[in-house]
């Protein structure tokens, strides 16, 4: 047993840290360190980057054009990524739909979608979601009727992340209602250019438009379009789900939010003194980095770990959204009646209005209250505790 | 020892709900705020003429002589409905503080102004950097003369940009943090030197940063007495933390029933998620959490008007401890069981959250009432 | 609405506090103020001081011997006697059985039962739980056969707190197979010393003697032992079990335990100086003291509260055993590593031996340990959020 | 970067659990606890011929090198089964100090002593109102001539009632509280001046207080450094605490085990109650605590044996700190979900809620570890 990362991680590490410090862009990570919102600009900018380095695709196999890494060499490249303040690549195309096409799709489909999911030029949206199903995915009532060499596709999806901006979204439609709950599912690749796709912005508690839903009016979508087999969709779409091991723990993204957090407790001033050297504002600060700690070694032990992806990930994604939502919550709290305050324009580009307090307190409240989303999507936390109880408990 | 309301207490609340149910709905609402005015006329209006602006008064001044737990049933049900006038700034604050501190010409000139509606004031009390304590006070106001001349900033002012006239704290003699040497000044909002930052909070309320160069003020824009402001001060933030736990009340109850009902609709798995039993006990959670917060609120509320300082404080800070993180518990449970649609504007309980949230920050938050009470148990057991 | 007491309410504390500053013994109070454990003796001589009195049955109608104190009284009572240090008077007679006698008794069985449970001169216990019946009461198997004038008990009853001592005994029994679960069951009040009575010792976790189990071999037990009609006993029963709307919050108890708690505070020494000024320690402390006070509000609300016993009194269950078992949890910790030590002995009179540390570090782990079972006994608090989640929220 | 025990270390901890599963059953224990002995010859023979007792002494003194990891496999298979025996006390609190600061010539007296199982051993480091400060020293040593005299007292001495020496922090000079100043001496159990008390603990371990008269000891029973013994004995405690978080992680895995069966088991209202949602999800959390437990331990036993004492005092604070709250929340689940059998001494529910209740007053309860990193934040971040 060895908790040390070996001399060609530590290598590697240097490696990636050193192209962050000559190739991301100065404006990207200012924004993204105060944690504003990048653009759609800037999250593409910073993909071609990546790309043109040959990191576009951290996950990704080589013969996919990926750099071949191994899982801690990902979380590697992830922590560094975030704790430089690169923005988030977009996981809909890289990390969701992607490895679905490489196992599942024909060459046609990989020649086609893969490359531009890799350079960034293509915009990937996801439509799982419906409006009523939550955490109850196979309810889906989204149909594609065959008609000659197309699917007619109707129906709405909703929760579609940053679906504003897609060129492409991968769905899950119904193409058999004969059947049940989740066979007769088919998983198709949709142009959102079509005619007959509406996207609507849905407004979210913190006044951002950050989701959409979707609305698909006799869409016309190539039969060359679906992935794998007719009603097999189920299958590949728990392939997608279960792909990710650890990613739900966003151990680097935490971590680059607790440096950040250690930065404002000595910025935020607790009468005339830093909030840090207030002892219950620093007990907080000192659990969660505690249980930050405890998160990443759990999240190494499941990667160097040979049993495939289980209970261990819903472990993670209880732990990690559970120590995100309350690092947000503590942020919030540390600019005490500031964060009241609600600025959207301080959040844009350029912004040189007035402020309430320090820019600390801009994002404070909206990101506490966005960041209730993490216990109730991806698998609400309370199914979380359903499948523990189930794979690992046996109950 | 009686926790019934009078007739009088009974029918204010009843009426003051039936209006909110109608005139104060989800769309009204939504609109109302949208306006960034701050207030709607309609409304204040209508709370005018049902006598509530005036029922904390004197009835010298127009009043009806009412108490600590008059308004606590004026704010459980605005946080039913989760209502955003200036009820808190201009009558629980601004007014309570010249009621209670006020000379008897200030009185007559404002209080039946507030009664009538057509007033709205606010009160500047905190700093920036100060956090939550009233005594870090760096604004400073010079006599000049028979006038003072003040200079500085305030932060945090509630209904600062829709007021008309502020109350502000500033320092006359002492050093920063010294409880003494601190005066309340009435301040025109329109008076030259003033600049108001009025901005949106995020659940629909306004707020304001004010900067104070060279304002001159009389003598008698005093309130209370001259370096002597600061237990006056005090008591006025009581009585506005007393009031936001009991608006905070209203809104725990709301959230409980509207989570009850969504989920008793809301179907999973073909059941109504109502039925998993983990939620049954959470749903359970929040109710003891509203329960235990409405008895908090009735002892602050009772208190609120004490000048028995000592109880008073510790009444409201366990109070809001207690209502801060029960407001924490129960906003991010209702936001929970509501699933994805408890994250969208769309969702009663999305903006309940928001309210639940933010209340915990006004006037100390738990960590800061907790301090206050862990410490004073400190002396009181030296 | 007004949270003071009257004046005659703070008069009748006054007569309380005065009459236990005269009459209750010294040797009593000090063991219950350090938390050692009160010998039967000590409970019955308490009792025969408080009857006396007139005070003897504080909850009992004035018919049947008892002040006629209405519930604020009662509470008032309670509370004096708790801060006094008064020891615990005995439920199963005083508050359980007593009440069921008055209300479904016959006058030979009052005029015989409820004088000796109001001078103290028998001891009661109670039989209604049995070996695995847990929460589930209504699932009983001791039986009661119908021979001449007499019925012939088998089974066994357990969790019979402080039945050692036990003179009589009432149980739920049943005396008819052929109906459903909670018909069929009858009330009986046994004589302990009948033969085929065996009591046999329950060690408790802290290794204690405080419980046990009682098995009937044949017992004889007259017909005209058995309360109100045959078969009805459930309807005796649970009015028994909802008799109480706000004992179970234990409030003058706890009252009496955040005292004791405070001088512990400033007793024991965290690295010289007296724990109450170590931040972390007092924070729990405060926090506790505000729940408390939350609760005696939410106690009184109850009490003044025109409508019966609801959920009402599972809310109070809930957070007065949270509350009270997070007290005795910080009042071990308070003693730090003294309270790893298990001296039994110095619970007992006249102990002189060693002891580690303070003598407040004696009771800590063990009263901590035999606290668990608040949240186990008297309706499990699962049981309890159950019965919120169907009375209040009507789920 | 490798979370895989060795074939040697599976192999260590395959056959203690076997052996353990057969020799320290409930009944097994349960008699050797009766014994009040504080150990047991067969068992504590038997683990020395398992090479246990030498496993971390170095290969020149009978030991075979081993790490803190090993410490680990040890002390989980011991929280497992809930093994009372000394070696916490022996093994890894005294011997470690002797491997880590003894002269080759105590090393020679000692080590092979423990490793043949032959001597037990205590660490004297805790005072009376000291609380957890090892620094806050009074007992004091005082040179006369070539020898030292000893005077004071030590409390909480993990089976210092079986040992036949102890190795005893004393001041030999500044004030109580200063790191410097402190000695670490070799003292008899039987040498005169010695009083050992020796007490049960609530979980069948053994623990005493030692109070020294006039005890005379030579200059060459001194461990280590005159004056320097501090950073030696901190790192001594901070490998008993790596310990016992090991041990803790196994007793809420066993936790966790038997909270499984017994619901699985056992019926209320006609069901097995591990059906009911609210339980499942419980005991989802006690897995959660026992998993991030786990890797608590690991981070601290690997830690524990470094002399970056920075590092390595944040790894063991940390880990105690999480280990002490999930022992609390897993004891106090599992017992709850025992119902009434849990707070029986015929379950070994309560026995093993026993242990993880006292782990988490040894070495430092919950409140003290977060005190310790919360304050190392202060200075890492000043």
């Amino acid at each position: 047993m060895d908790l040390n990362y070996t001399p060609e991680q530590e290598a590697f590490r240097q490696e990636v840290r050193q192209f962050l410090k000559d190739k991301l862009p100065a404006d990207i990570q200012e924004r993204v360190q105060k944690r504003l919102r990048p653009t759609k600009d800037m999250v593409q900018r910073w993909q071609q980057i990546l790309h043109a380095q040959g990191w576009g695709g951290s996950t990704w196999p080589k013969e996919f054009g990926g750099p071949g890494w191994n899982e801690v060499e990902q979380l590697i490249f992830e922590e560094e990524c975030a704790l430089a303040g690169a923005p988030r690549q977009l996981d809909f195309g890289l990390r969701m739909v992607a490895p679905v096409i490489m196992k599942f799709g024909n060459q046609e489909q990989k020649d086609r979608h893969l490359p531009g999911i890799l350079d960034g030029s293509v915009w990937w949206s996801q439509g799982y979601s419906e409006p009523g199903a939550g955490s109850d995915l196979a309810s889906l009532r989204t149909t594609a009727e065959r008609d000659g060499d197309y699917y007619i596709v109707n129906g709405q999806k909703t929760w579609t992340t940053l679906g504003q901006h897609g060129d492409w979204i991968f769905c899950l439609v119904r193409t058999n209602k004969e059947v049940k709950s989740q066979e007769g599912i088919s998983f198709l690749l949709i142009d959102m250019k079509s005619p007959g796709i509406d996207v609507k912005p849905i407004i979210m508690l913190d006044g951002e438009h950050e989701i959409n839903d979707v609305f698909f009016d006799n869409v016309k979508v190539p039969v060359e379009n679906r992935i794998g087999e007719e009603d097999k969709g189920w299958t590949y779409a728990k392939y997608l789900l279960g792909h990710e091991r650890t990613g739900l723990a966003n151990v680097g993204q935490w971590k680059a939010m607790m440096r950040r957090m250690k930065e404002i407790a000595r910025q935020e001033q607790d009468d005339g003194k830093p909030i840090i050297e207030n002892a219950r504002f620093r007990d907080r600060l000192a659990q969660l980095d505690a249980e930050l700690r405890a998160l990443e070694i759990t999240v190494l032990r499941t990667l160097t770990n040979a049993s495939g992806p289980g209970a261990e990930a819903s472990t993670l994604k209880i732990r990690g959204t559970e120590i995100g939502q309350r690092m947000f919550e503590l942020a919030m709290e540390a600019t005490g009646q500031d964060a009241i305050t609600h600025i959207p324009e301080a959040l844009e580009p350029d912004y040189t209005g007035p402020l309430v307090g320090s820019l600390n307190a801009v994002p404070g409240a909206g990101d506490y209250f966005n960041m209730r989303k993490l216990s109730i999507f991806g698998g609400s936390n309370e199914i979380q505790r359903n499948i523990i109880s189930k794979l690992v408990l046996g109950l | 020892m009686n926790f019934e309301l009078t007739e009088e207490q009974q029918m204010l609340q009843d009426s003051l709900r039936r209006f909110l149910a109608n005139e104060y709905t989800f769309d009204k609402r939504r609109d109302i705020l949208a306006s960034g005015k701050g207030t709607n006329e309609t409304i204040w209006s209508a709370l005018a003429e049902m006598g509530l602006l005036a029922f904390t008064f004197p009835e010298d001044y127009d009043g009806l002589g009412g108490n600590g737990i008059d308004t606590m049933i004026v704010m459980e049900s605005f946080g039913r409905a989760l209502v955003t006038e200036p009820y808190l700034a201009t009558v629980v604050l601004a007014g309570g503080l010249v009621r209670d501190a006020g000379s008897d010409a200030q009185k007559q000139a404002i209080l039946p102004a507030i009664a009538s509606g057509e007033k709205l004031m606010a009160l500047a009390a905190y700093e920036n950097g100060a956090r939550y304590n009233l005594a870090n006070v760096k604004t400073k106001a010079e006599a000049s003369g028979s006038d003072y001349l003040l200079n500085g900033a305030k932060t945090a002012v509630i209904h600062g940009g829709q007021a008309k006239q502020l109350i502000v704290s500033a320092r006359t003699s002492g050093d920063t943090r010294d409880e003494n040497g601190i005066t309340l000044f009435l301040v025109g909002a329109d008076a030259s030197g003033v600049t108001i930052n009025d901005f949106a909070t995020h659940d629909g309320f306004r707020t304001a940063e004010v900067s104070l160069k060279d304002v001159k003020v009389s003598a008698d824009a005093i309130v209370g007495e001259l370096d002597k402001g600061f237990p006056a001060l005090e008591k006025a933030i009581d009585q506005g933390t007393a009031a936001v736990c009991a608006e905070a009340v209203g809104t725990m109850d709301a959230m409980v029933e509207t989570t009850l009902e969504y989920t008793q609709t809301r179907k999973q798995f073909g059941v109504p998620i109502a039925k998993f039993q983990v939620l049954q006990h959470k749903m359970a959670d929040m109710f003891i959490h509203a329960q235990q917060g409405r008895s908090m609120a009735i002892l602050a509320s009772d208190q609120a008007d004490s000048d028995d300082r000592d109880a008073r404080r510790e009444a409201i800070s366990q109070a809001k401890l207690l209502i801060g993180q029960g407001a924490r518990e129960v906003g991010q449970i209702g936001v929970q069981l509501h699933g994805g649609m408890g994250v969208t504007d769309e969702m009663w309980a999305a903006h309940l959250f928001k309210r639940l949230t933010l209340i915990n920050l006004l006037f100390g938050d738990a960590d800061y009432h907790l301090g206050q009470v862990s410490d004073n148990l400190l002396d009181k057991t030296a």
